[in-house]
């Protein structure tokens, strides 16, 4: 078949699902609306799987499908396609979107067979596939920024799903407008490099981004990359912008598995990924971005910690996990961060889906004080649920560990890292280890602290089976990506595939020098070894001595507190900005509009009123001494000619 | 000294000779309309003083002149002194204005010692070149008369009277003053003495380039004009408050309209002025419509050789001449006097809101209607 | 002294004095009385000028139509207890009369100021005075240049027209009470 | 005669409609006018040439041929599209007003044809004194509109309206005397005409604001300013606005507001190059404080229809800054920005008269989970917002990138504080969205008394358009840039010195 | 001028000063008399004073427009007239006066 078709068939049938289901959703049935929305992700999958057959048998060099469908803007030297491209990267990230996408779909129609809206909500689901192979697809920045706005709009959409809650739709809006002005920056990062380039396609871009890396912070090249990068923090919530995220749990479980844990927020990274060459000259963006995407994985893995709700502490270790990879693309390390991407989207998208599970077996509870010991009742889940946790907590050879191993080598190693981003990063991934530790004890293991009246059951197959299926790719997905160090020890030493994949996309690292295999099995070591005694540490606290998070807590005090109150972030922001600008705007509205210049307007008129009514007086009506007036007149005229 | 003064002399003695002339003939009108309407009622009329109750006149004017002398109480002076007199002043005005018989030319003669001559003498109070104008502006002055005496009365039936007499003078005025313009666009003048002597000769007209001629018929304006001639007539009946549009007097509603308060001779100059009114109309009718002092069919011109004929030329001719066209013009005005007069005592009364629709709005339509008709027909007439 | 200029100083004395009965007289119909006289004295100014038919017109127009209507309204009125027939106020008085005075006082100066201009002008201009009936040229300079004028008066006319007769029936007047 | 007949027939059905005797019919029979009124100046797409920039379709007769003023009418790449709003906007708000007109609505009609032919007449007239007359005709209909139609404090907002605009075109009617004097000057006879405007060549002296061309420049520029409206002079708009009847609030919006921004593109920018490159700035600056102070302030009104009216400053400061970016970006940005704000403020004026009829009020806080009862109105309007918010694949998108772009082109610094609008944007229409269709059902909506329907058919049929069109402008602009693109590239190119050809164009069937 | 041919050589001059008299009688009329209707008629007055001049320049200047220009001012007169006296007709019916000061209560 031949890639337009097939392009079409990939963008268009999520499209075409949105629009059976959106136009006629009060008429479908909870289950039909499934249907045909998984019927829809998984013909594009089909597709998908197509198009990467035909990509990986074209020649490495020249590994680039592209379509054209349309002149889409075209005004002066600004000529922007409708076009699309498939490259080694987004192959990855269309497989992954269509892959994990379908089985998302599939867990939604037993999650979602109760809910009146569901036909809405798998409409929307399918829009916002849409826009995100929008978004991996598009040959340009403006077109990318399509899907960008897209799936943002289709999360605040589902985020705000249920809209007769106030605070949901609230979080809904809350995303979207953190979203924009992470895209504002977005445009104007566009606007710089489209004035210094003169093209904001991809490919042309990187073509002509320069090679030797200016350390200058007013060079266009800096500030485009900064803006892009600050449009980035925005969809991927990295410091500041990540407020949005832990609110966005609002939305349905199956959204935040596959929007805001395994695809959309990705979407920065993919970007940067996607102009690697660019990002890699400009040195100072990629150390402002190493050290966000550090202080991120921080941040999310603190609050993390302390968080009850289920779907928080998933969402802060989104946000933490998300750090990671921008920390990895930081670095210069874009390989490890479509790597960590991917190995994320599957056990994230699979704790998220657990976690819903969990949801709706314990019929919309979140709180996880009041889970424990659900492994009994929810088996599958349980056991799905726990391969997630090795992956996360990076214990061999389970996903997440080459992956998150791979990013903490390159921070460590990569003449743009250092050794505090590495350390940065281990302890990350220690406290990680703690936190999703506790989770899982909170939950699954433990004595039940579930109320009377609530009967937790295992979910229907068609949620049970995505969950097997994730769970087996957290266990497998991070094979494709062995690093040497290991491949040479194991038998038959596989080699990095992923690396190998993505060789002629992504440039490498100026000055990095292969790594040290000593240095790299120490570091190995000692992150592993932290991520295993914090877990147990945390499987002590939780499971075999619960009185003593208490306890820890009281004991530091304002520390904690800080914490559990998520760095009073939020409130910060609505005391420093929002308030402020909602005040100020009702005084600009007051004292200025409607009090300044519409008074200003009323001093004129009643000046001329004023005058008006001055010389009215000389006009009284009786037409008498108007006559006098005019023989007045008469006689100065009269006078005044005869003077003459 | 020269022609001004000779010229402002001979007015003045013809003015005063015309004007004595038409009151002389008031009481003749009077005695006459007393026995013509008992002739149409089938009555005696005054047959007792005098023979045929000629002298009734002179009776008639004693009583005036002996009457007693009386002021109402509430009247204003001036006014109610000042309305008799000037209710002479338009109609005698207008009558002097109107050519009366065919101008007499005098060739030189002696006389006093000296030559004169030779001059033309017009058997007419002044001429004037927009004669039918000057009418119509001293006859709308005769609505002032009227107010005075109903105002200077101080009597309502007299104010209401004087207000009606007024408001009909004004309306009918219209009416008549449209109707002459077909006249006036037929003879294209507004000289009286050229629309006569338009008239004269046989009915011919210009129709489409051939000139038509009627030999049978003189060149009367009654033959172009026929509606203008009869709007005219109806309107001049209403100018001068006669039956049947004497609302005015309505003796009924009114007591008498506006001379309620007079009597004696005041009132006498009232009677004056409206038998003025009727001379002046009749007087017009036969110079607008028939042909003025013209016999019929023969022109002054030719009467004068007839005339010459008999007498021999010289001055006594041309004079006999002119005396016989005034004649002519007093026998043919006389008749429409005698119209007046019977009309008066066959038709009734109006009512005051019918004469008000027929002169509004039926006379001045069609008197409107004409003035174009004859326009249309002039232009077509022409080319 | 010819019967013009005897003519002429009759008529323009009876009309002046006319024309002070107008605005003397305390009972307005003396003033419409006088008024008459006047617009009669205009009249036979007019022919004094040569202006015949205008004169005719004149008196046709304001002493036949217009002032009797001025009349008859005065006399419907019924004025009995006469308003102060002068404005009162003594300052905007004096200010009148002494604007009507200066006035007056002015243009009469003016003109005789000009006199020898205007002296001149006549001298010029009297080869060209029209004399005898100038009707005719009269009636073709309206019909023809000025037809513009005369149709506009003639709509002008037909709305005065309606919009009096609209005025004068209104229950009430202009102050309808509802 | 296509132009003419464009521009005079709704004059005429203006007559017919006032005069004609069936009530029960006279609706249709308007829109009927309106729609062919729509398909004569699609009409003028078969006849017009979009390869050319040159004044197409021209009609030019003399008029007062002493002053040099003609009656002229000419049509290009950036008036065509204008007209074609013009006339698509009008029968959609007379559907739109079906019902909420009960009074006297012959007059109402006819206004709206008086209106629609005076806003085409401004679009179309290229002779000063021509367009002066058209302009100014504009502004009596929407009075009345405003005024006999309108809401409670109609009075005071309809004079307001009037004498705000009125004060601008006074100056701009000296203005334009004078430049009358001054061709007189320059080429011997007078010429109001707009192409010898262009050939003049009036003095400009740099930082002196009593220098000829600054002067015409200033009286030119506030007239356009003040309909635009920018910021300082816009407190009329939201009263306006507010009080005018839903069809008036969108022509308002849609066709009226643009006649600013036209007026800068065609009567002042190439009419005085020097100042309107030296003062750039200043427009630029207010078109800034315009779109932010305009966001800001709609941000926290508590009347749905004055945050319309108040995002419409805001938007009119983007076109402002586009057109005032003086590069291809900017201007073209600037134009199709005009359209958008058309569709999607006039299609939002539409929504917000249609929940007022069922309502009857316009209060934020008394609604609350309209989403769940009027599911269809609430798609609508949300494509809508999406409209105004500019999310790319609706028309909003283009138009404010194109902007944007142009604005950080000409200067960074606009670019940076322009941008910001996209946030503030998205807040103040979603927030008001969140208030108005999410959460808890507010008392207006929950009220059983009065259960709140959801869009008739007619409405649909409204709409419908409407969504097609945000769809359509944005996923293929070309098609609209197209037939603007040599007239806007002449533009820019020639900004110093611009000419404008007259091009007969392919000959006009009579 | 101060001869006799002030007296015995009328000229234009004469006219005129006729007309300014005429004129002012009317206009002493139009400031000082209360009566509506007497106020018509200073109007008239002057209006006729105009007249006067206009007919003297008509023939001393010898053209005829000065006479058409009579016409128009005659024909306006009586509208004015007509008009003029439906006001105070209307006047009277509502305040049985016509006092000058009562047309301060027209409204348009």
């Amino acid at each position: 078949m031949n890639h337009p078709i097939l392009m079409a068939t990939l963008l268009l049938a999520p499209f075409v699902g949105f629009l059976i289901n959106g136009l006629r959703y009060k008429r479908h049935s909870a289950n039909l609306a499934g249907v045909i929305a998984t019927t829809a992700v998984v013909i594009s999958f089909i597709s998908a799987i197509l198009l990467v057959v035909d990509l990986v048998g074209l020649p490495p060099e020249t590994r680039v499908i592209s379509v054209k469908f349309f002149e889409w803007i075209s005004v002066a030297s600004l000529k922007i396609n409708a076009g699309f491209v498939l490259d080694p990267v987004s192959a990855i990230m269309i497989l992954v979107i269509t892959g994990v996408g379908s089985l998302i779909h599939l867990f939604s129609i037993g999650y979602m067979h109760h809910d009146a809206g569901a036909a809405k909500y798998f409409a929307y689901l399918n829009l916002f596939l849409f826009n995100m192979l929008i978004l991996v697809l598009g040959d340009s920045l403006p077109v990318m920024f399509v899907g960008w706005e897209g799936v943002g709009l289709c999360s605040y959409l589902l985020i705000g799903f249920w809209f007769t809650d106030d605070q949901k739709a609230a979080a809904g809006m809350k995303a979207f407008v953190t979203n924009r002005v992470g895209d504002a920056a977005f445009l104007l990062g566009m606007f710089i490099l489209f004035l210094s380039f003169g093209t904001l396609t991809f490919s042309e871009i990187n073509q002509l981004a320069p090679t030797d890396p200016t350390l200058a912070w007013m060079n266009p090249v800096t500030l485009g990359t900064l803006f892009l990068f600050i449009g980035a923090t925005g969809k991927s919530a990295q410091i500041p912008l990540y407020v949005w995220l832990p609110d966005a749990m609002a939305g349905p479980t199956p959204v935040s598995a596959l929007i805001h844990a395994a695809t959309m927020v990705t979407a920065g990274v993919y970007m940067i990924v996607r102009l690697n060459p660019l990002f890699l000259a400009a040195p100072n963006t990629m150390m402002i971005i190493a050290i966000i995407g550090a202080l991120t994985v921080l941040l999310g893995a603190t609050i993390g910690m302390t968080q009850w709700d289920i779907k928080k502490v998933l969402a802060y270790s989104t946000v933490s996990q998300l750090g990671y990879m921008f920390l990895a693309c930081g670095v210069g390390a874009f390989g490890a961060a479509m790597f960590h991407l991917m190995t994320h989207a599957f056990f994230k998208a699979l704790m998220f889906l657990g976690s819903g599970s969990v949801i709706h077996a314990m019929h919309e509870e979140q709180d996880i004080r009041k889970m424990g010991g659900l492994k009994k009742y929810l088996p599958i889940t349980h056991w799905t649920f726990f391969f997630g946790w090795v992956a996360i907590i990076g214990l061999p050879p389970f996903a997440g560990f080459f992956s998150k191993d791979e990013i903490l080598a390159f921070a460590f190693f990569s003449p743009l890292g250092h050794e505090a981003l590495w350390a940065v990063g281990a302890l990350g991934a220690t406290l990680t280890a703690f936190y999703m530790t506790r989770l899982m004890a909170l939950t699954f293991w433990g004595k039940s602290r579930v109320p009377k009246d609530t009967h937790p059951h295992e979910s229907p197959p068609t949620m049970s089976i995505p969950l097997i299926v994730l769970g087996v790719l957290s266990i497998v997905g991070g094979w494709i990506g062995i690093p040497h160090v290991i491949g040479a020890i194991l038998p038959g030493h596989p080699e990095n595939f992923l690396e190998h994949w993505l060789h002629h996309s992504i440039k490498p690292i100026p000055g990095l020098t292969p790594f040290d295999v000593t240095t790299e099995w120490v570091l190995m070591g000692v992150s592993v070894t932290l991520a295993i005694c914090s877990a147990f540490v945390a499987y002590h606290m939780y499971v075999q001595a619960p009185q003593k998070p208490e306890k820890v807590a009281k004991a530091i005090g304002p520390v904690y507190k800080v914490i559990y109150n998520k760095y009073f972030v939020d409130e910060a922001y609505f005391a420093g900005i929002i308030n402020p600008l909602v005040k100020a705007s009702k005084g600009l509205w007051y004292y200025i509009d409607v009090n300044f210049i519409d008074k200003t307007t009323y001093v004129i008129s009643d000046v001329v009123r004023g005058g008006g009514s001055l010389v009215r007086s000389l006009q009284n009506g009786n037409i008498q001494v108007y006559a006098m007036y005019i023989s007045l007149g008469l006689v100065a005229t009269l006078l005044f000619l005869l003077v003459r | 000294m020269g022609r001004d003064s000779f010229e402002i002399i001979v007015n003045g003695v013809k003015m005063i000779v015309i004007f004595l002339m038409m009151v002389q003939v008031v009481p003749i009108l009077v005695w006459l309309e007393r026995r013509g309407s008992a002739f149409i009622q089938n009555r005696f009329g005054p047959n007792r003083v005098g023979p045929l109750g000629l002298l009734q006149l002179l009776a008639d004017a004693v009583k005036f002149l002996t009457k007693e002398e009386f002021f109402p109480e509430k009247g204003i002076k001036f006014l109610y002194y000042a309305a008799p007199v000037s209710a002479l002043i338009p109609a005698t005005l207008a009558f002097l204005a109107i050519p009366l018989g065919a101008p007499i030319k005098l060739d030189t003669f002696e006389m006093f010692g000296q030559t004169w001559g030779p001059y033309t003498f017009l058997i007419q109070g002044y001429e004037i070149g927009v004669g039918i104008v000057f009418i119509l502006a001293v006859s709308s002055l005769a609505a002032y008369t009227i107010l005075m005496a109903g105002w200077g009365s101080g009597n309502k039936y007299a104010l209401l009277g004087a207000l009606r007499a007024s408001s009909q003078t004004i309306s009918y005025e219209l009416a008549m003053g449209l109707s002459i313009v077909g006249v006036i666009l037929l003879y294209g003048t507004f000289n009286l003495t050229d629309m006569v002597t338009s008239q004269q000769g046989p009915l011919s007209f210009l129709f489409q380039g051939h000139t038509v001629t009627l030999g049978w018929l003189p060149n009367w304006g009654i033959f172009y004009q026929p509606l203008a001639a009869l709007i005219f007539y109806a309107a001049a009946f209403a100018e001068s408050n006669r039956l049947p549009f004497d609302l005015a007097e309505g003796e009924a509603e009114l007591v008498a309209g506006f001379h309620v308060e007079y009597g004696g001779f005041k009132f006498n100059l009232f009677f004056i002025g409206e038998y003025g009114h009727c001379l002046v109309a009749s007087a017009l009718m036969v110079t607008f419509f028939f042909g003025g002092y013209q016999i019929p069919l023969i022109t002054p011109d030719e009467m004068l050789v007839h005339v010459q004929g008999l007498m021999g030329a010289g001055n006594a001719a041309a004079i006999v001449n002119g005396l016989l066209h005034h004649v002519v013009f007093l026998i043919k005005m006389a008749v429409f006097v005698w119209i007046f007069i019977q009309v008066r005592w066959t038709l009734p009364r109006f009512r005051y809101d019918q004469l008000m629709d027929l002169g509004w709005k039926t006379m001045l339509p069609w008197a409107l209607a004409n003035t174009i008709l004859t326009a249309a027909l002039i232009y077509v007439a022409h080319t | 002294m010819t019967p013009d200029v005897f003519l002429f100083w009759f008529l323009a004395l009876t009309t002046v004095l006319a024309a002070l009965g107008v605005i003397i007289s305390a009972n307005p119909i003396y003033s419409v009385l006088s008024l008459v006289m006047t617009m009669v004295g205009v009249a036979a100014i007019f022919v004094t000028l040569g202006a015949y038919f205008l004169a005719g017109v004149q008196l046709i127009v304001y002493a036949g139509a217009v002032l009797v209507l001025f009349v008859m309204v005065l006399m419907l009125f019924d004025l009995k207890h006469e308003i102060h027939a002068f404005t009162r106020g003594p300052v905007t008085g004096a200010i009148k009369i002494a604007a009507v005075g200066l006035l007056g006082g002015m243009i009469v100066g003016a003109i005789a100021l000009s006199a020898n201009s205007l002296m001149k002008t006549e001298n010029n201009g009297i080869q060209t005075v029209i004399e005898g009936d100038s009707t005719k040229a009269l009636g073709k300079l309206l019909f023809s240049q000025y037809l513009f004028g005369f149709e506009a008066l003639g709509v002008l006319l037909l709305v005065v027209a309606v919009g009096a007769v609209a005025l004068a029936r209104a229950k009430g007047g202009t102050h309808a009470q509802h | 005669m296509l132009l003419s007949a464009v521009v005079f027939l709704p004059m005429l059905f203006a007559l017919i409609v006032a005069l004609w005797p069936n009530q029960r019919t006279l609706r249709p029979l308007a829109l009927g006018f309106a729609l062919i009124e729509f398909a004569l100046s699609l009409g003028i797409f078969y006849y017009f040439d979009p390869s050319s920039s040159a004044l197409q379709l021209v009609e030019r007769y003399p008029w007062i041929e002493r002053f040099g003023i003609t009656y002229f009418f000419g049509i290009d790449g950036i008036s065509l599209w204008l007209v074609i709003l013009t006339t698509f906007l009008t029968p959609v708000a007379l559907l739109g007003a079906w019902k909420s007109i009960e009074e006297r609505v012959r007059g109402f009609l006819a206004c709206v044809f008086i209106l629609e032919a005076a806003m085409l007449g401004t679009f179309l007239a290229m002779d000063a004194v021509f367009f002066y007359l058209f302009w100014e005709l504009s502004l009596v209909p929407m009075y009345f509109m405003i005024g006999i139609w309108g809401g409670a404090r109609r009075i005071y907002a309809t004079v307001k309206f009037f004498i705000f605009t009125m004060v601008g075109s006074v100056l701009m009617l000296v203005a334009i005397i004078y430049m009358m004097f001054l061709t007189a000057e320059a080429f011997g006879t007078m010429s109001a005409s707009l192409l010898d405007f262009y050939r003049l060549d009036i003095p400009f002296i740099s930082g002196q604001f009593l220098s000829p061309q600054t002067l015409m420049f200033s009286a030119f520029a506030l007239a356009f300013a003040i309909k635009v409206p920018v910021f300082p002079l816009h407190t009329w708009l939201p009263d306006a606005h507010v009080e005018a009847p839903t069809p008036g609030s969108v022509i308002l919006a849609g066709v009226m507001l643009k006649m600013g921004t036209y007026g800068f593109m065609r009567w002042v920018m190439p009419v005085f190059p020097e100042a309107t490159v030296h003062y750039a700035w200043f427009f630029m600056l207010i078109g800034v404080i315009g779109i932010i102070y305009g966001a800001l302030v709609a941000m926290v009104q508590p009347d749905i229809k004055k945050l319309v009216a108040y995002s419409s400053v805001s938007h009119m400061g983007y076109i402002l800054i586009g057109l005032f970016a003086l590069n291809e970006f900017g201007v073209t940005g600037g134009l199709y920005q005009m359209l958008n704000h058309g569709i999607s403020t006039g299609a939002l004026f539409l929504l917000v008269g249609m929940i007022y009829e069922r309502t009857h009020s316009r209060e934020i806080s008394r609604y609350g989970g309209l989403a769940g009862v009027l599911p269809f109105f609430t798609i609508a309007f949300f494509i809508v917002t999406l409209s105004s918010i500019a999310v790319p694949m609706t028309n909003g998108f283009i138009g404010e990138f194109l902007i944007l772009l142009g604005a950080f082109q000409a200067n960074s610094v606009w670019g940076y504080f322009a941008v910001s609008g996209v946030v503030l944007g998205a807040v103040y229409m979603l927030w008001m969205f969140k208030r108005v269709f999410f959460g808890p059902q507010g008392e207006l909506v929950k009220d059983e008394h009065h259960p709140l329907h959801d869009l008739s058919v007619r409405e649909m049929f409204v709409l419908a358009p409407m969504i097609v069109l945000v769809f359509w402008m944005g996923l293929y602009p070309s098609f609209f840039l197209n037939y603007s693109k040599a007239s806007l590239d002449h533009f820019v190119k020639n900004q110093a010195h611009y000419e404008l050809a007259i091009q007969s164009g392919k000959e006009v069937a009579q | 001028m101060l001869s006799t041919d002030l007296f015995t050589q009328i000229g234009l001059g004469h006219y005129l000063v006729l007309s300014a008299l005429l004129f002012c009688c009317g206009m002493a009329g139009v400031l000082l008399r209360r009566n509506a209707i007497v106020l018509l008629m200073s109007i008239e007055l002057m209006l006729n004073a105009v007249n006067v001049s206009f007919v003297a320049f008509s023939r001393y200047l010898g053209q005829q427009e000065g006479q058409i220009m009579v016409f128009f001012v005659m024909t306006i007169a009586a509208a004015e007239a007509a008009v003029g006296l439906a006001l105070a007709v209307s006047i009277f019916k509502r305040f049985r006066e016509v006092n000058i000061r009562y047309f301060e209560h027209l409204k348009g």
